[in-house]
């Protein structure tokens, strides 16, 4: 296996006035196990989605083993060998769970025989504890199953690095325990991992290394002990505001509507 | 509760026709018709069900035909007041009931027929045909139907579309076995079935479908009674060239009549030397406006010839004189159809101006058989009057039951040499077919005088008085029908 | 016997039964007259037709999960490009559709890259639009098309068919019946495999989340644009034929109303299944043209009794059986139902006709005419339909026949199914 | 074939150097511009649209600026050169059919337009409802021209004496309005609501389907029952054909676009100034926040769809007097009024009303300007169509929408 490595260089994006994401620059070297955090709308999911090509950036390069990834598809990109997951669990419901981990192993090898495949899918479906529902339908699975075989799908695409948005957001501490185990394991099989949470008990206790992003820049990157102490990091989470509420109020004051209501009934 | 009361409908249903049954029977008896009879309430009184009306009928029918101090019923929804009818007993009319059912199953003649019932077809029409036909059907069964059986009519909706045309077709004559067929509304379902009938060798006669091409083709099987649009175009023609326009606007529709109607009409006119400009529309176009506003700020016309059929007409005519460009303001020729409904005269208040050409006889010249039939239609569909393809529809049918009967058998070829040589007398009129087989088309005659009626009465009209009754309608050209002079605009 | 057996039995049998049709009376010589004639022929070749469009349809829809209105055009497009060159150039038919598969191929994929960003209602808003635009600009440019009057189109076989031993002339209904025949098993075949390749899996995928399936290196643009092209060419292809086959194209064939029945074919038939979907097409096609027809007053009425009593029944017996805290099973559900049928069909055998009478007696003092003896069916049977189709979407999103396939195949292995599904129950709740 | 009396001459030499001028700038604005912006590190998101509008209304002149200057690109940069681009366009159409109506007699093009806005209102009313649904639901009911069509029939109905009833017109637009708004909440509640309560699968396509075999469904249950005899109506009220210089406009589509404004201004009423209107408006912005504050999203549902449908029921109403009326009328204005909410902007109620205008007008001038006379009435429609088609691929979300 060559050595991974994925290089960011000065990398913004934005959306018409917006910066979302601005020069950003870091490295992966190696099987690392990256944490990175940062309060709402600080542009880690628009950094995911930059990497992933799913976003062109507005400037700035990535490099995967060499190879620039910036401007290129999606599907390039997992080729490459970049894989994630999204912040919202999107299992392809309406498919078996064989089917579900059989796209990535067909899509990334062209030639393969779906034989082989499936081969490979059972040895998939053996390491997350699944073989007794290889027929179902994905929907028919626990939310928590949908996360594991995600991550299923990851392993038959077999990347280099891993981007995995919440892995850990609304599962039962049971199957949380089970994605601790796939992370590791999986690291310790040498491949990289960018965790992506809010949850900043697992996160500080898994990784290794922490990027912490605010309004779009690299505010901090470094050890859990490090970014702990950092100074800007500390402001940055004391002055945040809950904005998953903040700014989705309506036009109309419904507050008020209610009192109408009372008024008139 | 739901199922107390579904139960207690179910009981109702049974006693029902238990009580009904056990309802008082009478003999066969003779009975005047009194104030607010109908049969069918007769039959319920008589013989205990409304649906018996049919064997009354039948039996006033067969006695009228041995003693005609009893009435003759063509109609079962009409009977008058004072006529005598007989009642029969409910053995006969089970009898009656006994044999039609056994008639249906074996000894009838069938014939088979398709207008347009539905859209994209001209349901207006279909509808109008439709009741022609069943007119025709019931005075030909009541006449003792042809070659001493009853005539079955196998009526297929042809939505106007020739594809449909071909399936159905081809359904009249392979599943149903119809030994001829009358025919046909739209001129491309007519142009389809002209085919199905050729390659399976089974007479038509064509009523209403005009394209030029339909007994263009030559095939034996193919006649036809309703003119050609080469004969429409020619009188339109003819009488627009009487006011020596400058200039003619064809609004006409994109369809299998309108298409070639209008290229025939600008032909004429080239050879005329009179300029023309033609405007399409899509059937079923609701905003004239802007076309209309186009006509009127450019080179106006003198002449408008409206070639659009049924409701599109309408809409046209309504927003031409909305727009200050209707019939008041410019000679039209309008479409026929749109005076038939009472809601023109509101809309086109000088509708009066407009000009029509008309099919069949004028009124003056109606004969017995049109009289007849106009009453009966009338009666039937609460319409002004009988349209020129409702004529066309119950001659159509008459004409092929008359051949059948010629031919003496329901042999195609014999039925083709009946019609070959048929002198028909109906609605429309003295009807034959000049050029056949045996009488070929002359060279200096278009190929579709073929099985074509040659003498077709086309005549332009206009209701001179605004909603004018249908009869009074004056005959401004061509001069051999001419009853009166036309008004003109700011006349 | 597993139920995949039996359902490969009972479609091999279908197809041997439709393949020999024609010949029924050869084979058969003590069958009654009149069940095979051109008519009959004709239906079906129409009905694979619909079949074939059906099924290229929920190829597009079920498994892509691109909506799309435009399916008609696009046969329509095959029939006006061939109908046109033969008019034009005077080339055979054989050229004309080859010409008109390609360009309906090349027009799926210009929709194909347009469409890319749009997504279900928008796609299926500018499918409308690009399918009424092109019939109204057929509908205008009839010095090319024929406009409202049709573009006439050379016989499938101008020549007729001379097998050596025997000659079908050009009219003979048994070549073309083949023809459609064979390109209905053909091209259903092709696109049962295409989806059992990486190309169905892939396309399942993108409907499932187009995002997703990128991140996992599936290539979104290109599997789009090909189901949009493969299914054009295929609409294209049966389009000509059908075009050579009637002799006559015009554009009331692409008016709304046809192509909600190919719509209403699939779902019905299920639009998951291409097989589902393709029988849909013959058994709504024939109904339609069955139903196409008059029918006795007290018929009409029987059948509308049984299914309103049936339901009724059905939905007592569930009420009794679950005040009484019974579990049912299938196999109950299903004698419920039949018993459920037998008895409304009798009760309703019974009863219409002396209903129809009360009805026509009570519509009689209102309106002092009767009710009609037969009842045109021509309408209603597009109301059926409508109904139908909004229960069907409503109560069994798979459609009606999938759902069928479905379980007749899982038969043989129902218990193991069972017993997994079970076990991954067991293991959602102990999770929850 | 159809060799025109009048012979049209064209210009098509001229006037196809003028429109290659323009797409050849146009293309070098688009394709240089970006780049040039990308290089000197700005936003170049919206250079590739700027660059080809400059390139198109300008020639060389803007893009070279652009290119120099490289200014933020806001409203200003695109304004302005569209206005060109459309003259340019226009100068273009004027040398290819110099003895068009549309070039050499303004008073025409006036009353064309006239015309236009006044169908156009008319359109507008049509398409409200449909707007309405997807703001609240966020769907798009294919069913909404059967409600027109129903509404038309009912006021129809009681407005002429078929059935003796001859009531008066204002009765005949509140029983439409009735009739529609009770099918619309029946339909809503056994075959929409479900799919709002997550009970099925793939709503978004089921959305389309069910509305659509409804659609389907009640046109055939109107054809079935009372026939397509095309039905017709007198204007509602007496009133003269109106004049104004070179511009005339029917009485009966006078009437029907009067009202079209009213309920316009009734609609405006009710959801700025009542508590259920307001309502509506907060589940149409922010459905969660609704539920939070107590609104039943349901209900509203059910309220939003009713009305809709309703909205529908009137436009038919009021323009069953305009056109004569048969079942299938339906279909023409369901597509309508797609291409209206579309080019409005999907939700807004504003752009509605002005999308129906634009596409009022675009009809109008489309087939008064069209260069064949011939095939102009025919490509009616396609004018409206091909707009909506390039606004679906350009912009989804209209003159007047928000992003979803």
């Amino acid at each position: 296996m060559s050595q991974i490595h994925l290089q960011v260089n000065n990398l913004s994006k934005d959306f018409g006035g917006l910066r979302a994401v601005n020069n950003v620059s870091f490295e992966v070297n190696g099987p690392e196990l990256i944490g990175m955090i940062g309060p709402n709308g600080a542009g880690k999911t628009t950094l995911t989605n930059l990497l992933d090509g799913a976003l062109i950036p507005s400037g700035g390069t990535i490099y995967l083993n060499g190879k620039r990834i910036d401007g290129i598809k999606p599907y390039q990109v997992a080729r490459a060998g970049l894989g994630r997951t999204f912040q919202v669990t999107r299992s392809f419901r309406r498919m078996t769970v064989m089917e579900n981990l059989l796209v990535p192993g067909m899509a990334l090898h062209t030639t393969a025989s779906r034989k082989a495949q499936e081969k490979k899918a059972w040895e998939v479906l053996e390491f997350l504890t699944f073989e007794h529902l290889a027929n179902e339908y994905a929907r028919s699975l626990s939310g928590g199953q949908q996360k594991l075989l995600e991550l299923g799908r990851l392993l038959m695409l077999d990347p280099d690095i891993i981007i995995l948005d919440e892995p850990f957001a609304g599962v039962h501490p049971k199957l949380m325990e089970k994605i601790y185990e796939y992370i590791t394991t999986v690291n310790a099989r040498g491949k990289a991992f960018i965790l992506i949470s809010h949850d900043m008990d697992t996160i500080f206790t898994l990784s290794k290394r922490l990027l912490v992003l605010n309004f779009g820049s690299l505010i901090a990157d470094g050890t859990p002990d490090e970014v702990r102490q950092d100074p800007t990091v500390i402001e940055a989470y004391l002055g945040e505001e809950d904005e998953e509420y903040g700014t989705a109020m309506p036009v109309v004051d419904v507050h008020q509507l209610v009192e109408e209501e009372g008024d008139a009934s | 509760m739901r199922k107390y009361v579904l139960f207690a409908m179910v009981v109702l249903m049974l006693v029902v026709p238990t009580v009904t049954a056990a309802a008082p029977m009478y003999q066969g008896e003779d009975y005047v018709v009194q104030a607010d009879d109908w049969l069918s309430k007769l039959a319920d009184k008589f013989l205990g069900d409304v649906l018996a009306y049919p064997a009354i009928t039948y039996y006033t029918n067969q006695k009228n035909a041995e003693d005609d101090s009893y009435a003759k019923i063509t109609n079962s929804d009409v009977i008058e007041v004072g006529q005598k009818i007989y009642i029969p007993t409910p053995e006969e009319a089970e009898a009656y009931f006994a044999n039609s059912v056994q008639s249906i199953g074996s000894g009838t003649i069938k014939i088979g027929s398709m207008v347009p019932l539905s859209a994209p077809g001209s349901v207006t029409g279909g509808t109008a045909m439709k009741a022609a036909y069943e007119i025709a059907l019931e005075e030909i069964n009541a006449a003792g139907g042809v070659l001493g059986q009853q005539v079955e009519l196998i009526l297929l909706d042809s939505e106007g579309l020739p594809e449909r045309a071909t399936s159905a077709m081809s359904r009249l004559i392979n599943q149903d076995e119809v030994v001829a067929v009358a025919c046909c509304y739209h001129s491309a379902v007519g142009l389809a079935a002209k085919e199905v009938a050729h390659d399976n060798h089974i007479p038509v006669v064509f009523a209403e479908t005009w394209n030029d091409d339909i007994t263009g083709s030559g095939y034996p099987e193919v006649f036809r009674i309703a003119p050609r649009s080469s004969d429409v175009a020619g009188v339109d023609v003819d009488y627009i060239a009487t006011l020596n326009p400058s200039y003619v606007a064809i609004m006409t529709e994109n369809t299998g009549y309108g298409i070639p109607a209008a290229e025939i009409t600008t032909e004429k006119f080239n050879a005329l030397g009179i300029e023309s400009e033609t405007f399409f529309a899509d059937i079923g176009t609701l905003d004239f406006a802007p076309v209309i506003e186009r006509m009127k700020a450019g080179r106006t016309p003198d002449v408008i010839l409206v070639l659009l059929t049924g409701e599109t007409g309408f809409n046209f005519e309504q927003q031409a004189a909305e727009a200050g460009f209707g019939p008041e303001d410019v000679v039209m020729v309008c479409n026929q159809a749109a005076s038939d409904s009472d809601s023109f005269w509101a809309a086109v208040p000088d509708g009066r101006l407009c000009l029509y050409h008309a099919i069949g006889l004028p009124t003056a010249l109606w004969t017995d058989k049109t009289k007849a039939f106009a009453e009966k239609y009338v009666e039937k569909t609460g319409r002004a009057r009988p349209e020129s393809y409702a004529m066309e529809a119950y001659d159509s049918l008459w004409m092929t039951a008359q051949a059948i009967n010629e031919a003496g058998s329901t042999d195609p070829d014999a039925i083709i040499a009946a019609l070959e040589n048929i002198q028909y007398d109906g609605a429309l009129g003295h009807i034959w077919f000049e050029y056949g087989s045996s009488n070929p088309v002359p060279e200096d005659l278009p190929a579709s005088a073929w099985h074509q009626f040659m003498n077709p009465a086309v005549t332009i009209v206009q209701f001179q008085e605004q909603g004018e009754s249908a009869a009074d309608l004056t005959v401004v050209f061509p001069d051999t029908y001419k009853t009166g002079d036309q008004i003109f605009p700011g006349q | 016997m597993t139920g995949k057996i039996i359902l490969w039995i009972l479609g091999v049998a279908g197809l041997v039964v439709l393949a020999l049709l024609p010949l029924a009376y050869d084979i058969f010589p003590f069958l009654p007259p009149g069940l095979l004639n051109d008519y009959t022929l004709h239906v079906l070749i129409v009905g694979f037709y619909y079949a074939i469009l059906a099924s290229s349809w929920s190829l597009l829809m079920g498994y892509a999960g691109q909506f799309s209105f435009a399916h008609m055009a696009f046969a329509s497009m095959g029939a006006y490009a061939s109908g046109m060159l033969g008019m034009f150039l005077g080339t055979s038919p054989l050229t004309g559709i080859i010409a008109g598969t390609l360009l309906a191929g090349f027009f799926g994929l210009i929709i194909g890259l347009l469409v890319l960003r749009l997504r279900s209602t928008y796609l299926a808003l500018f499918t409308i639009a690009f399918a009424e635009i092109f019939r109204l600009g057929v509908n205008a440019e009839k010095d090319y098309t024929g406009g409202g009057n049709g573009l006439q189109m050379d016989a499938l076989f101008p020549n007729g068919v001379d097998l050596g031993f025997y000659q079908f002339d050009s009219v003979n209904k048994i070549p073309p019946y083949y023809v459609m025949f064979f390109l209905m098993i053909i091209l259903i075949g092709l696109m049962v495999w295409l989806a059992g390749t990486r190309f169905g899996l892939f396309l399942k995928s993108i409907r499932e989340d187009e995002e997703a399936a990128a991140a996992l290196g599936v290539n979104v643009v290109r599997y789009k644009v090909l189901v949009f092209v493969i299914t054009s060419m295929i609409a294209g292809l049966v389009g000509a034929v059908r075009g050579h086959y009637i002799t006559i194209i015009s554009p009331n064939d692409m008016v709304i109303l046809w192509m909600s029945l190919v719509i209403t074919m699939a779902v019905l038939g299920g639009i998951e299944n291409l097989i589902a979907a393709g029988i849909g097409g013959i058994v709504v096609f024939i109904m339609l043209e069955f139903l196409r027809a008059d029918f006795a007053t007290t018929t009409v009425m029987t059948v509308t009794l049984t299914i309103l009593l049936s339901i009724g029944l059905y939905q007592l017996v569930m009420v009794v059986a679950r005040r009484s805290g019974r579990v049912m099973k299938n196999i109950h559900k299903t004698l419920a139902v039949a018993g459920a049928f037998v008895v409304a069909l009798g009760v309703s055998a019974a009863i219409a006709s002396p209903l129809t009478t009360l009805i026509s007696y009570t519509y009689y003092d209102f309106s002092g005419s009767l009710l009609p003896e037969t009842i045109d069916m021509s309408d209603w049977r597009l109301v059926i339909f409508g109904l139908i189709l909004m229960l069907t979407l409503r109560f069994s999103q798979n459609g009606l026949l999938y759902p069928i396939i479905q379980r007749v195949s899982r038969t043989g292995k129902l218990s193991d199914t069972v017993a997994k599904r079970d076990a991954a129950r067991a293991m959602a709740e102990a999770e929850a | 074939m159809h060799a025109s009396p009048l012979l049209q001459t064209f210009n098509t030499g001229p006037a196809l150097l003028i429109l290659l001028w323009v797409i050849f700038w146009a293309v070098v604005g688009g394709v240089v511009t970006p780049r040039v912006y990308r290089r000197k590190d700005l936003d170049a998101s919206s250079a590739t649209l700027y660059g080809a509008v400059a390139g198109a209304g300008t020639g060389p002149i803007l893009p070279v600026y652009l290119w120099v200057k490289t200014p933020e690109l806001n409203w200003r940069w695109i304004v302005v050169p569209s206005a060109l681009t459309l003259a340019m366009l226009i100068w273009a159409f004027a040398v290819y059919d110099p003895n068009n109506l549309c070039v050499n007699n303004g008073g025409y093009v006036i009353s064309q337009i006239s015309n236009g806005l006044l169908v156009g209102v008319l359109y507008g009313l049509i398409a409200l409802g449909l707007t309405l649904i997807f703001s609240i639901l966020g769907i798009v009911s294919f069913a909404h021209g059967q409600f027109y069509m129903i509404g038309g029939y009912v006021a129809f109905f009681v407005v002429d004496d078929v059935f003796g009833l001859n009531l008066n017109p204002l009765l005949g637009l509140l029983a439409a309005g009735l009739v529609t708004m009770a099918i619309g909440i029946v339909f809503e509640r056994l075959l929409l609501r479900p799919m709002h309560l997550g009970q099925i699968e793939r709503p978004s396509e089921y959305a389309i389907l069910v509305t659509f075999g409804l659609a389907f469904f009640l046109t055939y249950t109107v054809q079935a029952t009372i026939g397509t005899n095309p039905r017709k109506l007198t204007p509602y009220f007496p009133i003269d054909t109106v004049t104004i210089g070179p511009v005339s406009m029917p009485p009966s589509r006078v009437i029907g676009a009067a009202i079209g404004l009213v309920v316009l201004a009734i609609l405006y009423w009710f959801l700025n100034y009542t508590w259920r209107g307001k309502a509506l408006r907060a589940v149409s912005q922010d459905k969660q926040a609704a539920a939070v504050v107590g609104i039943n999203p349901l209900t509203m549902n059910t309220l939003a769809f009713g009305m809709g449908a309703m909205l529908a029921g009137i436009a038919g109403a009021a323009l069953v007097q305009v056109f004569t009326w048969a079942p299938n009328v339906g279909d023409v204005a369901s597509a309508r009024s797609f291409v209206v909410i579309v080019l409005g902007g999907m939700g807004s109620l504003i752009g509605a009303m002005v999308g129906g205008l634009v596409i009022g007008v675009v009809e109008a001038l489309g087939v008064g300007c069209f260069p064949d006379v011939s095939r102009a009435l025919a490509y009616q429609q396609v004018f409206g169509l091909v707009i909506f088609a390039i606004v679906l691929l350009l912009k989804p979300t209209g003159l007047f929408g928000r992003e979803l």
